[in-house]
């Protein structure tokens, strides 16, 4: 009976939820902002990658407060899940094709992560997408010797540091008289590897603070002990 | 500085000086000088006063856009004087033996002092009030500083207190709901610019702010229905208390009434309300609820067994002359209800300060385990039966004047309903004092009460003071009178034509010179026929017999348990509790809506709460 | 029968999907599906946010060839879902590890039970009688009763 | 100026290294949270003494609004700014066995509170409120009780699902728009937002916000997490957070939906929030739900005066706010110690007559007794709603002075077990409280009189602020004129 009242609810959600997007003219996106980064964009950052341009550049700080809640998530799942007791029953170690398949494609993994964080700023792709191929890199010798401790303690070394490298790199332009984050050294010419700035150096900090975070977040959770029922 | 800077500061020095020296055992006596000093602050006073101007108090604050501040009138004056002589009389009684053997038995004497000097310092903040905002800033300070006091004894007199605060915050956010609603006509709080609004307002709103403020005085004072937390808090606090309470602090709500019933509003405004659906208007159900208000606590007090709770159910019911003295609003009626003030707070500070005697001596103020102190303890035996002579209205004392003020007025103004109905009230009245005298101090003396001797003279001071002051004001009314025609005229109500030994009248005098001389003769040829009389022999207090048969000493006859047991199967079926069953059925009305809250928020799934309003808010939006 | 537009579709797909998640959370009692009911319901929101930029006959915001091409989609959005796709990862993550330890503390996966066992849990620590428990019957008087009328 | 962007960023930094800088040294580790928030408050007084009273706007990056995101700073954002650093320092976790985790986390909140204040973008608030989020999740569940990870996750459920709504509203707003400037749409909203249409972004975005506000219908986490959460965080999560998101939504609604049908629907759930809150309060059987409850009540009050239109709302609204501020953490820093049962707690103020005492001091101005503050704060709700003509605002007024009798019942009944003798066999309830908590209530109380003594020109003062801050105008002309100085 509650269930049903539930699904009448559902329903009527959907139903008001369409009412109110279809007033809205399809594709008839008003781009009052947009229009203006289109038009700015190439010349102020010179990022081939316009949507980069904005996730550095122009919304820098919701990058800053994104990788900030990445890190809460991880400060508060290690604060949950706490540390592994050295007695704890660990998974057996995988087997031979899955030991010989990571030791193949970890440097594979670590090549095509660095390279979509690095052209973050010239073709799809960047510090997030490449943080993730990085997190995976590192978990996967995770699934094939269970018994290799994480290095905590270096995780947290790079996460730290790469945010504060995020930061510093704002600040520093700060000092300079201009405001926070705003893109230093030249930027060079649009569609080449270097250019746009310090936007593919705060790509590079935000890689490996994703990879980080995400290669901690799994690594405890990997961790955790759960009685069976 | 301004005497009412003086003042203020003195009351204020002396809560100071309370908190800080409140535990050591001379506090009491400190307190008692201070009082003392307080009271010839007001003095200074009086010569402005009866010049007809106010004393001003030099601090305004001005808090956004509002204008707070003080000053005394005749009227605050006259409750100050009272207020303070009777935080004087009550310090005193508390500062030698009782105080000590009050700390001894393990209450908080500190606490005692603070709070009543806490008391007497709102207090008279409260009677300063020179605009609303500072009456209801006055007012929480006396509601708090009560609760205060009242919480002194702990048990039970926590559960009162907890029941009086209950009742004041909701009477005082009544009273606030009152004040907003004339700021948003005013625009402002001082008096005059509430008179020239209030005369602006339609009825419907007059009716309202009636009702709020009414009903928000009404709860202070006791009034029916809001009667119900004053008898157990008051006759719960200790002995000094309970005497300060019973004498004054409820008089704070008819002090409210006054002021913004009669002075604000104005009475004859509160005549063109109607009642719907009656042929009654607004004042003549405050006639109505004053005559209630007499009758059903007096005949509440009858029952009572406990001599606190007697004379506390009393108090509720003495509150109905006043107020009904008030609204009948002609010089004789309102000048009866003022002069009550003082008078019924000298009679019940006595009777407390003489039960509390008994109390101190015997450790019981159960009335069916009492009787016979009358040789053991004679000035309290007079001291009670001053105070209940008082409290009956009979001559000579100064009850009598205003009771006979109050019915006069009544004859006068044509309302034999009401009259027959305070005079069943002064019936009961009289019927509950002769059991709370006759089963203390008439009968048979108790065998365990034969070590008993006379209260201590720190206790038995206070109430031969009282107890002169009660029978000086009887004999001559026109001493009070003076004050209360001052009041009536800055009240703005009719003032009555005082004489020393009363009034003037056309239709009928009232002299109390006289009245008092005819009695005294009465009595004096009565002593001089019963001695010039027949033999008369002692004989012992046990010395009896009973239906032919000589009564040995261990059977006494002390007649008290079930007292007017035959008045009482007539009187039960007219009020069988039907007000604790109505405060009883909001309570369990707010507890079950309360249960069902806690539910609401302890449901298993509350994302279907989201779910169901963001639903209704979107379809409410949307169409 | 008025033709039904391709927006009115696009629309549908991502309300279905926010619509489907919420159902998830308020119908299941299991935890994980809570969560993943959570994710989906994330993702119609990114969805509906992404739709928001798109225009048609448009490409993606990438200069290539050295100039910007006269219609391109609107960036903004697109980077705002990045950012809300992150934070999203976030959060499930968090709520993977709780729900773990709130499994490990109460043994059950049942949004319902644990609850039950929670509110147990707390009011023994309190030292307080279950909520809403039979033995106490609802209602009550706010004002303790001392020496009333019926003295 | 422009320091002013440090509040927020220093915050993130010191969180981002707090725990490496632990495992190289302890000590570090525990005074660099403190530090960074005492200078971040030098750097807010230093901007609140530069700025004379006339609101300005940074634009991050150097990339002007409306195509970059700006922080605007005016009385109130600073206001807030700083009462959140100083909240935090007060309530920061010094027990020495707290992990670093839990200073990073405690800095994360600050910083996404000071952003939330300041931000001047709607998606940026989305994010700021984001990590305000997680990082109450995870300050919630940092006693590592099963009751905690079990409430914490509820909680978290409600709020991800609220982070939906706000999402949905925010495309429907951009789609509308197509800008998430707040100055900019402020401009817009007259013609665009002034519709069903931005009258159910609203919604959405209001009941989303909502869950961390304790409006009505969503507040069902506060019990169970404040009951099992520790004392600081109940007091950081009920007054920093609860209040940071009213600002956010009153911001919201000043800027965007000024509406009447928008200022309804916040009073009714107002209303709602405050009767319930304060009935089911009054039937809590221990000491942290009841505050939990209560707050629920206040908050709910809070959002009545927010919902009066004019200066005269935000007036009333930020008065309630910065009261509730004050004595909900030092309620909740008491109530610490006095965890558990109500009626356990017998004796408990004789046991340590300090703690009793600032508890009746709390209280007594908690329910208004004139002339603390909390009057004054609810004297100014109360005549603002008087000078509403529509009917549901009268009817507020008598709700809200329903809900003081009830409080007023209920927290008095705690005072009178506090202070009455324990029954023998329970003698042994509670010893005295912690210095820290102590002294920290004991400033906070401080804090309090000081109000009422300086209720003039602190009110004159909070009116400014209000005046400043109700103003679009105002706020459009700030932000696009940085555009001219540059």
């Amino acid at each position: 009976m509650r269930n049903l009242a539930a699904l009448v609810f559902v329903g009527g959600l959907a139903f008001l939820l369409l009412v109110i997007f279809n007033q809205f003219d399809f594709a008839q996106a008003p781009m009052l902002v947009g229009q203006g980064i289109l038009a700015d964009a190439p010349d102020r950052v010179s990022a081939a990658n316009i949507v980069t341009a904005v996730v550095l550049g122009y919304r820098g700080i919701d990058t800053l407060g994104e990788i900030s809640i990445l890190f809460a998530a991880s400060a508060a799942a290690g604060l949950v899940l706490g540390r592994r007791r050295i007695d704890a029953r660990r998974d057996p170690p995988g087997g031979f094709i899955l030991r010989s398949g990571v030791a193949l494609l970890f440097p594979l993994m670590l090549v095509v992560g660095f390279y979509i964080i690095l052209h973050g700023h010239l073709t799809p792709g960047g510090g997030f997408q490449g943080g993730v191929i990085l997190a995976a890199a590192f978990f996967l010798p995770l699934l094939a010797r269970p018994e290799t401790p994480v290095d905590h303690a270096g995780l947290s070394i790079v996460e730290g540091g790469a945010g504060a490298v995020f930061i510093l790199t704002g600040l520093a332009a700060l000092l300079q008289g201009g405001e926070f984050l705003q893109p230093l050294l030249n930027n060079g010419v649009l569609g080449e590897l270097v250019s746009a700035g310090t936007l593919p150096l705060l790509y590079l900090a935000v890689g490996l603070k994703v990879g980080a975070e995400l290669a901690g977040l799994m690594a405890c959770l990997a961790d955790v002990e759960v009685d069976e029922p | 500085m301004t005497p009412l800077d003086e003042l203020l500061l003195f009351s204020g020095l002396t809560l100071v000086l309370m908190l800080l020296l409140g535990r050591f055992s001379y506090a009491g006596k400190i307190a008692t000088v201070f009082y003392a000093g307080q009271l010839l602050f007001l003095a200074k006073m009086a010569d402005r006063i009866i010049d007809g101007s106010i004393v001003t108090f030099s601090l305004q604050v001005e808090l956004f856009g509002l204008q707070m501040s003080w000053r005394f009138d005749a009227l605050s004056w006259f409750f100050a004087v009272i207020t303070l002589g009777a935080g004087l009389l009550s310090s005193w009684y508390a500062s030698g033996e009782w105080g000590e053997r009050f700390r001894r038995q393990g209450g908080n004497l500190w606490l005692l002092h603070v709070a009543l000097a806490a008391n007497v310092f709102s207090m008279l903040i409260l009677l300063g009030s020179g605009d609303l905002l500072a009456l209801f800033i006055g007012w929480e300070l006396v509601s708090w500083a009560s609760f205060l006091l009242m919480t002194v004894a702990g048990g039970r007199a926590i559960q009162a207190a907890m029941r009086y605060i209950t009742y004041a915050m909701s009477g005082a956010m009544a009273i606030l709901a009152g004040i907003v609603l004339l700021w948003s006509h005013a625009g402002g709080l001082q008096y005059g610019q509430i008179i020239d609004v209030i005369a602006q307002l339609s009825q419907a709103q007059v009716w309202l702010l009636v009702a709020l403020f009414g009903s928000g005085f009404a709860v202070k004072m006791g009034l029916l229905p809001f009667h119900l937390w004053q008898a157990p808090a008051y006759a719960e606090t200790p002995g000094p208390g309970a005497a300060f309470f019973g004498a004054i602090s409820a008089r704070m709500g008819l002090y409210a009434i006054i002021l913004v019933l009669v002075q604000l509003i104005g009475l004859a405004r509160l005549s063109e309300l109607t009642i719907p659906f009656t042929f009654l208007d607004m004042r003549d159900l405050w006639a109505w609820i004053a005559v209630l208000t007499i009758i059903l606590p007096t005949y509440t007090a009858l029952r009572q067994t406990d001599a606190r709770y007697l004379l506390a159910w009393h108090g509720i019911g003495q509150g109905g002359y006043m107020l009904l003295g008030v609204v009948l609003g002609d010089a004789l009626g309102s000048a009866g209800g003022l002069l009550h003030v003082f008078n019924y707070a000298t009679n019940q500070a006595v009777l407390f300060f003489a039960v509390f005697a008994v109390m101190f001596r015997t450790g019981t103020a159960d009335l069916n385990k009492l009787g016979g102190l009358i040789t053991r303890m004679p000035i309290s035996f007079f001291a009670m039966l001053v105070g209940i002579i008082g409290l009956a209205g009979l001559p000579p004392m100064n009850g009598f004047v205003s009771k006979w003020f109050v019915y006069r007025s009544l004859m006068i103004e044509g309302e034999p309903l009401l009259f027959l109905g305070a005079i069943i009230g002064t019936l009961g009245t009289i019927l509950s004092v002769y059991k709370l005298i006759h089963n203390t101090f008439l009968g048979q003396l108790r065998v365990e009460h034969v070590e008993v001797r006379e209260a201590p003279w720190s206790m038995v001071a206070p109430m031969i003071i009282l107890m002169l002051l009660i029978f000086a004001t009887g004999v001559a009314p026109g001493l009070v009178l003076d004050w209360v025609a001052l009041v009536q005229s800055a009240v703005g109500l009719p003032v009555v034509e005082n004489t020393l030994g009363g009034v003037e009248l056309t239709s009928g005098s009232l002299d109390m010179l006289w009245v008092v001389g005819v009695l005294f003769a009465g009595f004096g040829i009565g002593a001089l026929l019963f001695y010039s009389g027949g033999r008369t022999r002692q004989v012992h207090q046990l010395d009896n017999y009973a239906g032919g048969h000589f009564l040995t000493a261990e059977t006494r006859y002390h007649y008290s348990d079930n007292f007017y047991a035959g008045l009482m199967h007539l009187i039960r079926p007219w009020y069988r509790g039907s007000f604790v069953w109505l405060e009883s059925t909001l309570g369990s009305l707010l507890g079950i809506a309360a249960s069902l809250m806690q539910r609401l928020y302890g449901a298993l799934h509350p994302s279907i709460y989201l779910l169901v309003t963001v639903v209704v808010t979107l379809t409410w939006v949307l169409l | 029968m008025m033709p039904i537009e391709i927006g009115t579709v696009l629309y549908a797909g991502a309300i279905g999907l926010v619509v489907i998640g919420i159902a998830g959370i308020v119908l299941s009692h299991h935890l994980f599906r809570i969560i993943l009911a959570l994710v989906i319901a994330e993702a119609g929101a990114n969805l509906l946010l992404v739709l928001s930029g798109f225009r048609w006959d448009a490409i993606a915001p990438i200069i290539t060839g050295g100039a910007a091409a006269p219609t391109m989609v609107d960036p903004v959005p697109q980077a705002m879902v990045l950012t809300s796709i992150v934070i999203g990862v976030g959060v499930q993550a968090l709520a993977l590890s709780l729900m773990l330890r709130a499994y490990g503390a109460y043994k059950t996966l049942d949004i319902r039970e644990l609850q039950r066992r929670m509110s147990a849990d707390l009011a023994g620590e309190a030292g307080t009688p279950l909520p809403q428990s039979l033995e106490e019957p609802v209602g009550g008087r706010p004002l303790p009763a001392a020496g009333g009328d019926g003295r | 100026m422009n320091t002013i962007v440090l509040t927020v960023v220093l915050p993130l930094l010191a969180a981002f290294i707090v725990p490496v800088l632990s495992r190289v040294s302890p000590l570090l580790g525990r005074l660099l949270g403190p530090l960074t928030l005492a200078y971040a408050i030098l750097l807010t007084l230093q901007v609140w003494l530069g700025m004379e009273g006339k609101p300005f706007s940074i634009a991050l990056g150097g990339f002007q609004p409306p195509l970059g995101i700006n922080f605007y700073v005016d009385r109130l954002s600073l206001l807030f700014t700083f009462l959140t650093l100083v909240t935090s320092l007060l309530l920061w976790p010094w027990r020495n066995e707290t992990e670093p985790r839990q200073y990073a986390l405690t800095l994360l909140l600050a910083a996404s509170a000071c952003g939330l204040a300041l931000s001047g973008d709607l998606f940026n608030i989305y994010v700021f409120y984001e990590l305000i989020s997680v990082a109450s999740f995870g300050l919630a569940a940092a006693t590592r009780s099963g009751a905690a990870f079990a409430a914490s996750l509820r909680y978290l459920i409600l709020s991800g699902l609220g982070s939906v709504l706000v999402l949905c509203g925010i495309a429907i707003v951009y789609l509308q728009t197509g800008t998430l400037n707040l100055a900019q749409l402020s401009q817009l909203a007259p013609e665009t937002l002034n519709t069903p249409l931005g009258l159910s972004a609203f919604a959405l975005i209001l009941l989303g916000i909502g869950v961390k506000g304790e409006l009505f219908p969503v507040n069902s986490w506060v019990p169970e997490v404040y009951a099992a959460a520790s004392g600081r965080v109940s007091g950081l999560l009920a007054g920093l957070v609860s209040k940071l998101a009213v600002l956010v939504i009153v911001r919201l609604l000043v800027l965007l939906f000024q509406q009447e049908s928008a200022l309804h629907l916040m009073l009714i759930l107002g209303l709602l929030g405050a009767i319930t809150g304060e009935l089911a309060a009054w039937r809590a059987k221990d000491m942290n739900r009841m505050l939990a409850f209560s707050s629920i009540g206040q908050l709910g009050v809070i959002f009545i005066a927010f919902s009066i239109p004019g200066e005269t709302g935000l007036f009333a609204g930020l008065a309630l706010s910065l009261h509730h501020l004050l004595v909900k953490p030092a309620l909740f820093l008491l109530a610490e110690r006095w965890w558990g049962s109500l009626a356990g707690l017998r004796g408990a103020g004789l046991a340590s007559p300090v703690a009793g005492g600032l508890f009746v001091l709390l209280a007594l101005s908690l329910v208004g007794m004139p002339p603390l503050p909390g009057f004054w704060a609810k004297f100014l709700l109360f005549t603002g709603l008087a000078a509403q003509s529509a009917v549901i605002y009268q009817v507020a007024i008598g709700v809200v002075l329903l809900s003081i009798v009830i409080e007023a019942n209920y927290l008095f009944r705690v005072v009178m077990d506090l202070f009455q003798p324990a029954e023998d066999d329970r003698a042994t309830v509670v010893d005295g409280h912690g210095w820290l908590n102590l002294g920290t209530t004991f400033l906070l109380s401080a804090l309090l009189i000081a109000g009422m003594l300086l209720m003039g020109p602190l009110g004159a003062w909070l009116e400014g602020v209000a005046m400043q801050a109700a103003d679009p105008v105002l706020y459009f002309d700030t932000v696009f004129s940085v555009s001219a100085i540059h």
